[in-house]
């Protein structure tokens, strides 16, 4: 197997970047978020995660659509898409791999999302099997196994080296250009830290929820269950949740006054927010209990409902360590999702 | 501690079953010993969930804003820092003390699970409480301070409102400075505070928690959401966007801010945000005389009140150039 | 869409010498919502006027743009212009591009592009201009005058002289104030009973004039020409309608235990007293803490004795609501305690006395009917020692900061008075300064030095003490630098006067600003000096600032002419740009209330609808469009933002800013 | 006008009060008193009347240093809003220069409707600093300076 | 050290400003040492301020001051003559560097009019 030794992954990097744009999880005023590599980055891969999920690649918290420059009563419009090259994001967990096919089946399907399309396309995605996986990990329930992430490049990390496991052309194409890397006898110990991993996995006290309940035909009875309101009491109707969130993907359009004209760009927005989906002025959910109960329906039974069955969550677990309240989905999953739970 | 989650259990009990309240803001258990979250019980039934703890850090004042609004009277247990922030919200009207029956709760510092994890426990599945250790697993021993949210450590808060107190110790004095990082920021040279915050602040995700969290920050409101304010965004599009929201935000709760320091414990980015509230308090102290926001429920705060002698702006400017 | 006119001016050359004025109209042209752009030379000239009103008619404008002079030069001009053509005269904004642009530019590139972003701005400030209408609101003609001193005395006279009512409410049981206890005045030594007490009499004959002793403002509501005032009519215990002022009652009451006021507590009265001959109303009072019969039901004398029945043991306070158009504050001063100027020995040594006290002493219907005696042993003082500026220019905290101006004139007016009456005495007056401002006033106190021979010693004294008979006053002569220690027989201390601690409450209540010393705040230092900053709110007397009465007087009358002014209205108009509250938003938080100068902001709750069916109530905060100014204080203090002020709202001021930067 | 758009010159937004600075600069105006065009004047009724969200504001549009100019205190219109102005500035400029920016990009300055010439001195001064400082790096948004 | 600074440090030493006085004699009016002094307590202050030390370091009255502090009780402006008097003692007893007061010295100094306070803290304060 192609590999690296873990204290050399500087070169790695610094071959990487050469080529292209390479943005890997980087510790910063004590915050693990994906940065792009400048030589000077605190890389850390052995965190399990990054504040921010990596969707942030394909779906930036904002994103120019389009200007409109004004001169006296004239306006221009000027296409603001950039052009992307190819880039690498290394380090990638599997719960946030997951989360792109989910992000796919929205911004894919027509009528295409050309600004994430683009991004998607152009990336290349290393991704990270979970050495330690956290408390607050739940992925196996949604039938993600972190032992082995895909993405373009699977790596892993033991017995002092990274081990790459190519999955894709592109991913190939990469890896075998890279001059840094060596050849190690590693298959043995990557299967023997993939069983770890599983064992691990099989103990967190999250991995075997009850989602049996989130159907679409039960839609109407979660919908009315009485459970939202003591659930959604302590909601702060912050956005915390939404945008640590790999898989939430609302947005909102909103127009900048420049000194020369308009910006048109989009931005992320919260369904939790009580001025989210303003229709004539007004958000029709009106209190937090709604919104609180649209976002968690919306992840387990919405989404499902229109996309065979795959749950817009990919249990990374991180409202469950961000809520600044400790509300979350599992919360969520457990008091309404089925008779197992208990 | 366990001796304290049963007093305050009782007193919750108690409050109910006399008919002194109807209601109870306390705190619900969750799946593990640290992420419990406030909560409205009815019953003395409902109590079976009741929990108290070291991770009860949550501020419930803000609560009240809207539970005091219902019907009958509502209790309400609150830490010495929570007084001061119910307090402010008496003196601006946002609570209807009438409806509220607050009890003052002993506090020896709550916990910040992220340092227990930075600590070397990898799963924090109980914590049995002392004074100035605690023991974790039933095995670790720590020191409490180690494990203490920031804002506990340098707490001298007492409680200033609250028909009662449940307490069972003293509570320990805290002899560091709080101004301490303030003063280290104001000795750098603008360069460094500027590279310090830009980092700081370009973490910010605008997730807003840091907002709403925050017990002066009670607008019906924010001039942020409203499109109205011309200000108004849902994310920071530059690095400007992340200065004002924070600039503004300080300075809205400019004298009314209780130093509570949920901001910071909420913060998704562990962005110090308490900096910038204490660092106006700071100037507010030295400028104005020393203003503790919520200590009473009439004095006027430090922007609205002013003396025909006050220093000029440009002597005002704290920091090194 | 708004349609706009931009109208430049060439101010003659004045503008267009340097500045391009036919560029900047091209420019400004080409501006969204810029319908018609105009240049010509004197937009202010009826000609000017009449191509901005044709435009308005012929394109049918919604807003005007001038490009001039300062709005403060004709802002109002071109208001009435367009209210003429018939739109809105707050549709109109100035670019001022003559004081702002071409007097300080020399370059004609520089200064014309200047005015073209000065005439954006405006644009820019425009389009968001809604039409205002200042509202109105009707005057209730009737006039408050608290306190019945000399200060409200004449400003009663002089508003009922108007043809207006006046009420005048006294806290004690008769007009008159302090200077009805003094016995001559400076600088021409004459009879303050005779000067005052016509005049006392005029208030009381004078049928507009109401007045109300004995009372106290319980409460005041309402704003400028509409005040709602409840008034405590404390209880006095006889009939004030039937009691003749016969006296007859005083002489009978067996309890004549009660330290006379008047007199400074110098001597006793009855329980039941008339507090002085020629008091206003000539109507007794008993004094509960004294009267035998309503401290233990044993007595009723007095009540056996009027012939007319007008005691009433039982009589209650009593509140009376009255509406007023304005309020005058003559609330006054008294002398500050000396309780922190023990050197001086006032508080051991019955000798030593207040000039006040010193006033009755000398005064033939105080307590010693005119002689002059000492207090302790009723002999006739020969050495007699003033000491002035005692509690006055004081920063140690144990006096007043401020200097008190009026007893360096009465202390040379007391001085020359002894030395007048009583040859033989021999008078020292120790001083810091000698202040006497004023027309005589140094004249007056030049007579005291030489033509009757009262010694005036710089310095301050240090210690007052006892040696056998005497009185040792010893002080620093600082022109001969030396220490000198004055045997005297009485101690006459000048001390500080304050404003009447009563007003402290009375301010609160009329939310009128109060300084650290307690003196009302006048709404301008040199421009508005008998005004308080709220409106409808008039200071007269010492109640703003220590006084003698010609100045007292004549500031009475000053505050009269103004609320003449004021009633003389039907209806006030207010002004258009004033702050109001988004109650959509508004946290009823009260902080605004904390910064409004004028008290114009109050709380109501208010239900609002949350849809569904459900609503709520909140607590919001409201403007008195009536009181507000228009300063803007609230809405900066406000963090929602609830708060905007109209002509100067938030989205204006930042649609300019935005114009400015525009590059 | 493009070509003069071209060379980038500091700009300088100055709030002032309506009673006395928008006065003082008309004197300065009436007595030929110069400044840099570059100093542009905002009318507010009362220096109150400033929110620290159009002090940053103007920065974000692309200001180099705003200016902010009231009655002396004791002498407001409103005989009280300079004093809160006083305290609110004292604090929005401390923060400023909390988090790193230069704290002579921000001014109070008291100017009576009598003080022309200080009117103009000051806007000479403040425009000399500015011109030494540069370009606002620090509070800028560049989306406005597209 | 020149005589500016010195004045300056007097100044500070005593934490008082002399330009509060506004010369009411108070403080001398009041001086139970009065007759003893060459300068008295006001001149102090002004002297102060007028720069004057030659004649202050000079004065007898630094040591016939009893620091009862009379004149700082007294004064109305809060100025306070006896700190300053006390800061030029301090700057003489600087000065000299060596002891001011020797324990055999006392015996003529002595009379029985001094109070046995002033001795003390004489000593206290003029002996290293």
């Amino acid at each position: 197997m192609k590999a690296i030794l873990k204290d050399k992954l500087n070169l790695l990097y610094e071959e990487i970047s050469k080529k292209c744009e390479l943005y890997l999880p980087t510790k910063e005023k004590g915050a693990l978020n994906f940065k792009k590599f400048d030589g000077e980055n605190e890389v850390d891969i052995e965190s399990l995660q990054t504040v921010k999920s990596a969707k942030d690649f394909f779906f930036p918290q904002t994103e120019d659509m389009v200007n409109f420059k004004t001169e006296g009563k004239n306006i221009e419009i000027i296409d603001a898409r950039e052009k992307i090259e190819t880039y690498v994001i290394f380090g990638v967990r599997a719960c946030d791999y997951k989360s792109f096919e989910i992000l796919d089946r929205v911004f894919l399907v027509e009528p295409v999302d050309t600004m994430y399309k683009n991004r998607r396309e152009n990336a290349v995605i290393f991704t990270l099997a979970c050495n330690n996986p956290h408390a607050s990990c739940f992925c196996k329930n949604f039938g993600i196994d972190a032992s082995s992430p895909k993405g373009d490049v699977e790596c892993y990390d033991v017995d002092g080296y990274l081990f790459f496991n190519p999955l894709t052309e592109k991913g190939a194409q990469i890896v075998n250009g890279l001059t840094c890397l060596e050849e190690v006898k590693g298959e043995d110990k990557v299967d023997a830290l993939k069983k770890d991993i599983t064992k691990k996995i099989e103990k967190l006290p999250f991995s075997n929820l009850d989602l049996s309940k989130f159907k679409g035909e039960n839609l109407m009875e979660l919908f009315n269950r009485p459970e939202w309101e003591e659930l959604s009491e302590a909601c702060l109707g912050c956005g915390t949740c939404t945008f640590v969130c790999p898989t939430c993907q609302c947005f909102d359009i909103r127009d900048f006054k420049t000194n020369s004209g308009i910006k048109r760009f989009r931005c992320w927005d919260s369904c939790m927010y009580s001025d989210f989906t303003q229709m004539a002025a007004e958000n029709p959910r009106k209190t937090q209990m709604q919104r609180y109960r649209q976002r968690f329906m919306h992840k387990l039974c919405y989404y499902p409902s229109n996309n065979d069955g795959i749950y817009s969550c990919v249990g990374c677990g991180r409202c469950v360590k961000k809520c600044p309240q400790s509300l979350n989905i599992v919360k969520v999953i457990k008091k309404i999702g089925g008779e197992k739970n208990d | 501690m366990q001796r304290l989650e049963n007093a305050v259990l009782s007193k919750a009990k108690e409050l109910l079953e006399s008919g002194k309240v109807s209601r109870v803001l306390g705190w619900t258990k969750g799946e593990f010993c640290y992420d419990v979250s406030p909560c409205v019980f009815n019953t003395v039934d409902e109590l079976k969930n009741f929990v108290y703890n070291g991770f009860c850090g949550a501020n419930l004042s803000k609560y009240l804003i809207n539970e005091s609004k219902k019907e009958g009277k509502i209790a309400v247990f609150l830490k010495p820092c929570d007084t001061y922030s119910y307090n402010q919200l008496v003196k601006e009207h946002r609570i209807k003390v009438e409806n509220v029956y607050a009890v003052g709760v002993e506090c020896q510092g709550k916990f910040d699970i992220e340092k227990f994890y930075a600590k070397g426990v990898g799963f924090v599945a109980s914590v049995e409480e002392g004074l100035t250790e605690v023991k974790v697993n039933g095995e670790t021993v720590l020191n409490r301070n180690d494990v203490k949210l920031e804002r506990c450590l340098v707490c001298n808060k007492k409680h200033v409102a609250g028909e009662e107190i449940v307490e069972l110790n003293e509570k320990l004095p805290s002899d560091s400075d709080r101004f301490e990082m303030v003063k280290k920021l104001e000795a750098m040279t603008a360069d460094e505070r500027f590279a310090f915050w830009k980092k700081e602040l370009s973490k910010c995700i605008r997730c807003n928690a840091c907002r709403n969290v925050c017990p002066a920050c009670n607008c019906t409101k924010c001039v942020f959401d409203n499109p109205n304010s011309e200000v108004s965004a849902k994310a920071n599009a530059t690095s400007f966007e992340e200065q004002m929201f924070h600039i503004i935000r300080a300075f809205h709760v400019a004298g009314r801010c209780t130093d509570c320091g949920e901001c910071s414990r909420v913060c998704p980015q562990n962005i110090p945000l308490h900096l910038l509230n204490r660092k106006f308090i700071s100037d507010i102290d030295k400028l104005y005389g020393e203003y503790q926001a919520g200590e009473d429920t009439t004095s006027k705060g430090p922007l609205t009140s002013f003396t025909k002698e006050d220093a000029e702006p440009s002597d005002a400017v704290g920091g090194n150039k | 869409m708004q349609k706009i006119g931009v109208f430049v001016c060439w101010c003659g050359s004045n503008i267009s010498a340097t500045v391009d004025v036919k560029k900047v109209a091209e420019v400004l042209k080409a501006e969204p919502g810029v319908v018609v752009s105009e240049n010509y030379q004197y937009m202010c000239s009826e000609n000017g006027q009449a191509l901005i009103r044709n435009a308005i008619k012929e394109h049918g404008l919604t807003g005007v743009v001038v490009c001039s002079c300062s709005p403060r030069m004709h802002e109002a001009t071109f208001r009435k212009t367009c209210e003429s053509a018939g739109i809105n005269p707050y549709m109109v904004e100035i670019a001022n591009i003559r004081e702002q642009c071409s007097w300080i530019h020399k370059d004609i590139e520089e200064a014309t592009e200047k005015a073209i972003i000065l005439g954006r701005t405006a644009i820019a400030k425009l389009k968001l201009n809604a039409p205002l209408t200042a509202g109105e609101s009707a005057v209730t003609k009737r006039a408050l005058v608290i306190g019945g001193g000399i200060a409200g005395i004449q400003s009663a006279l002089d508003i009922a002289e108007a043809g207006f009512e006046v009420d005048i409410v006294e806290q004690s049981p008769t007009i008159g104030g302090n200077m009805a206890k003094l016995d001559k005045t400076f600088p021409t030594l004459d009879c303050a009973a005779c000067i005052l007490t016509p005049k006392m009499v005029d208030c009381a004959q004078n049928d507009k004039i109401d007045i109300m002793t004995f009372s106290e403002i319980e409460s005041v509501k309402g704003f400028v020409g509409n005040f709602k005032v409840e008034i405590r009519r404390k209880a006095r215990f006889v009939n004030e309608k039937t009691c003749t002022g016969c006296g007859v009652c005083m002489q009978k009451c067996p309890a004549k235990k009660g330290l006379n006021e008047f007199n400074m507590g110098l001597n006793n009265r009855p329980a039941i007293y008339i507090p002085f001959a020629q008091a206003i109303p000539n109507v007794a009072i008993i004094d509960p803490e004294q009267c035998l019969k309503i401290k233990n039901g044993k007595c009723g004398l007095c009540s056996m004795n009027c012939q007319v029945n007008a005691i009433d043991y039982t009589m209650k306070d009593e509140i009376v609501e009255r509406e007023y158009g304005a309020i005058v504050v003559a609330t006054g001063y008294k002398p500050i305690s000396l309780e922190n100027f023990n050197e001086y020995g006032y508080d051991t040594y019955k000798d030593v006395v207040t000039s006040l006290e010193f006033e009755r002493i000398m005064n033939a219907a105080g307590p010693t009917n005119g002689q002059l005696v000492r207090p302790s042993d009723g002999k006739h003082p020969h050495v007699i020692t003033f000491i002035q500026c005692v509690g006055s220019r004081d920063t140690s905290g144990c006096g007043k900061p401020y200097c008190s101006k009026i007893c360096c004139m009465y202390t040379a007016k007391h001085a020359m008075l002894l030395r007048e009456k009583y040859p033989d005495t021999e008078v020292h007056v120790f001083y810091i300064d000698v202040r006497t401002p004023g027309k005589n006033y140094d004249e007056f106190f030049r007579r005291a030095v030489e033509q009757y021979d009262v010694d005036y010693i710089k310095g301050m004294v240090g210690k007052v003490y006892k040696e056998g008979d005497k009185l040792m006053v010893q002080g620093s002569d600082l022109i001969n630098d030396e220490q000198v220690i004055i045997p005297s027989d009485m101690v006459v201390l000048a001390a500080a006067i304050e404003p009447n601690p009563s007003v402290r409450k009375i301010a609160t209540m009329l939310t009128a600003s109060i300084d650290t010393n307690n003196f009302l705040t006048e709404a301008h230092a040199k421009l508005r000096p008998v005004e308080s900053p709220t409106a409808g709110i008039f200071l007269s007397g010492v109640c703003q600032g220590p006084k003698d009465i010609p100045e007292t007087v004549s500031q009475a009358s000053a505050c009269a002419a103004k609320v003449i002014g004021l009633l003389a209205k039907d209806t006030l108009k207010c002004n258009a740009c004033v702050a109001h509250s988004d109650e959509m938003i508004c946290t009823g938080c009260s902080v605004c209330e904390n910064v409004c100068p004028y008290g114009a902001i109050t709380y109501v709750d208010k239900e609002f609808r949350l849809g569904g069916g459900k609503t709520e109530v909140r607590r919001v905060a409201q403007v008195n469009p009536a009181v507000c100014q228009g300063c803007g204080a609230c809405t900066v203090t406000c963090p929602s933002g609830a708060m905007d002020l109209k002509g100067f709202s938030t989205k204006q001021i930042m649609a300019e800013v935005d114009a400015v930067c525009k590059r | 006008m493009q070509e003069i758009n071209k060379e980038r010159k500091p700009l300088i937004v100055a709030f002032c009060c309506n009673w006395c600075s928008y006065a003082g600069a008309d004197l300065a105006g009436s007595s030929r008193l110069s400044y840099p065009a570059n100093v542009k004047i905002i009318r507010v009724p009362c220096s109150c009347r400033v929110n620290p969200l159009f002090i940053l504001k103007a920065f974000q549009r692309g200001a180099d240093g705003v200016i902010l100019c009231g009655c002396h205190p004791g002498d407001c219109h409103y005989t009280t809003g300079n004093y809160y102005t006083r305290r609110r500035m004292s604090l929005l400029f401390s923060m400023l220069d909390y988090l790193g920016i230069e704290r002579e990009r921000t001014r109070v300055e008291w100017v009576s409707a009598a003080e022309g010439a200080k009117f103009s001195n000051v806007m000479n001064d403040f425009a000399k600093t500015i011109n030494e400082l540069g370009e606002n790096k620090r509070l800028e948004d560049l989306r406005c300076k597209d | 050290m020149e005589k500016s600074e010195q004045i300056k440090l007097i100044k500070e030493r005593s934490g008082t400003d002399a330009k509060k006085c506004m010369k009411c004699g108070k403080c001398s009016g009041r001086c139970p040492a009065y007759a003893d002094m060459d300068i008295k307590p006001h001149q102090f202050v002004s002297y102060i301020e007028k720069g004057e030390i030659d004649k202050l370091l000079n004065s007898k009255s630094l040591f016939t001051c009893l620091t009862c502090f009379a004149c700082v009780e007294r004064c109305p402006r809060g100025v306070a003559p006896a700190a300053i008097i006390e800061a030029v003692r301090q700057e003489v007893i600087r000065m000299q560097g060596e002891n001011r007061v020797k324990a055999e010295e006392i015996p003529e100094i002595v009379d029985d009019k001094i109070p046995q306070q002033l001795l003390v803290s004489m000593f206290r304060k003029y002996n290293k």
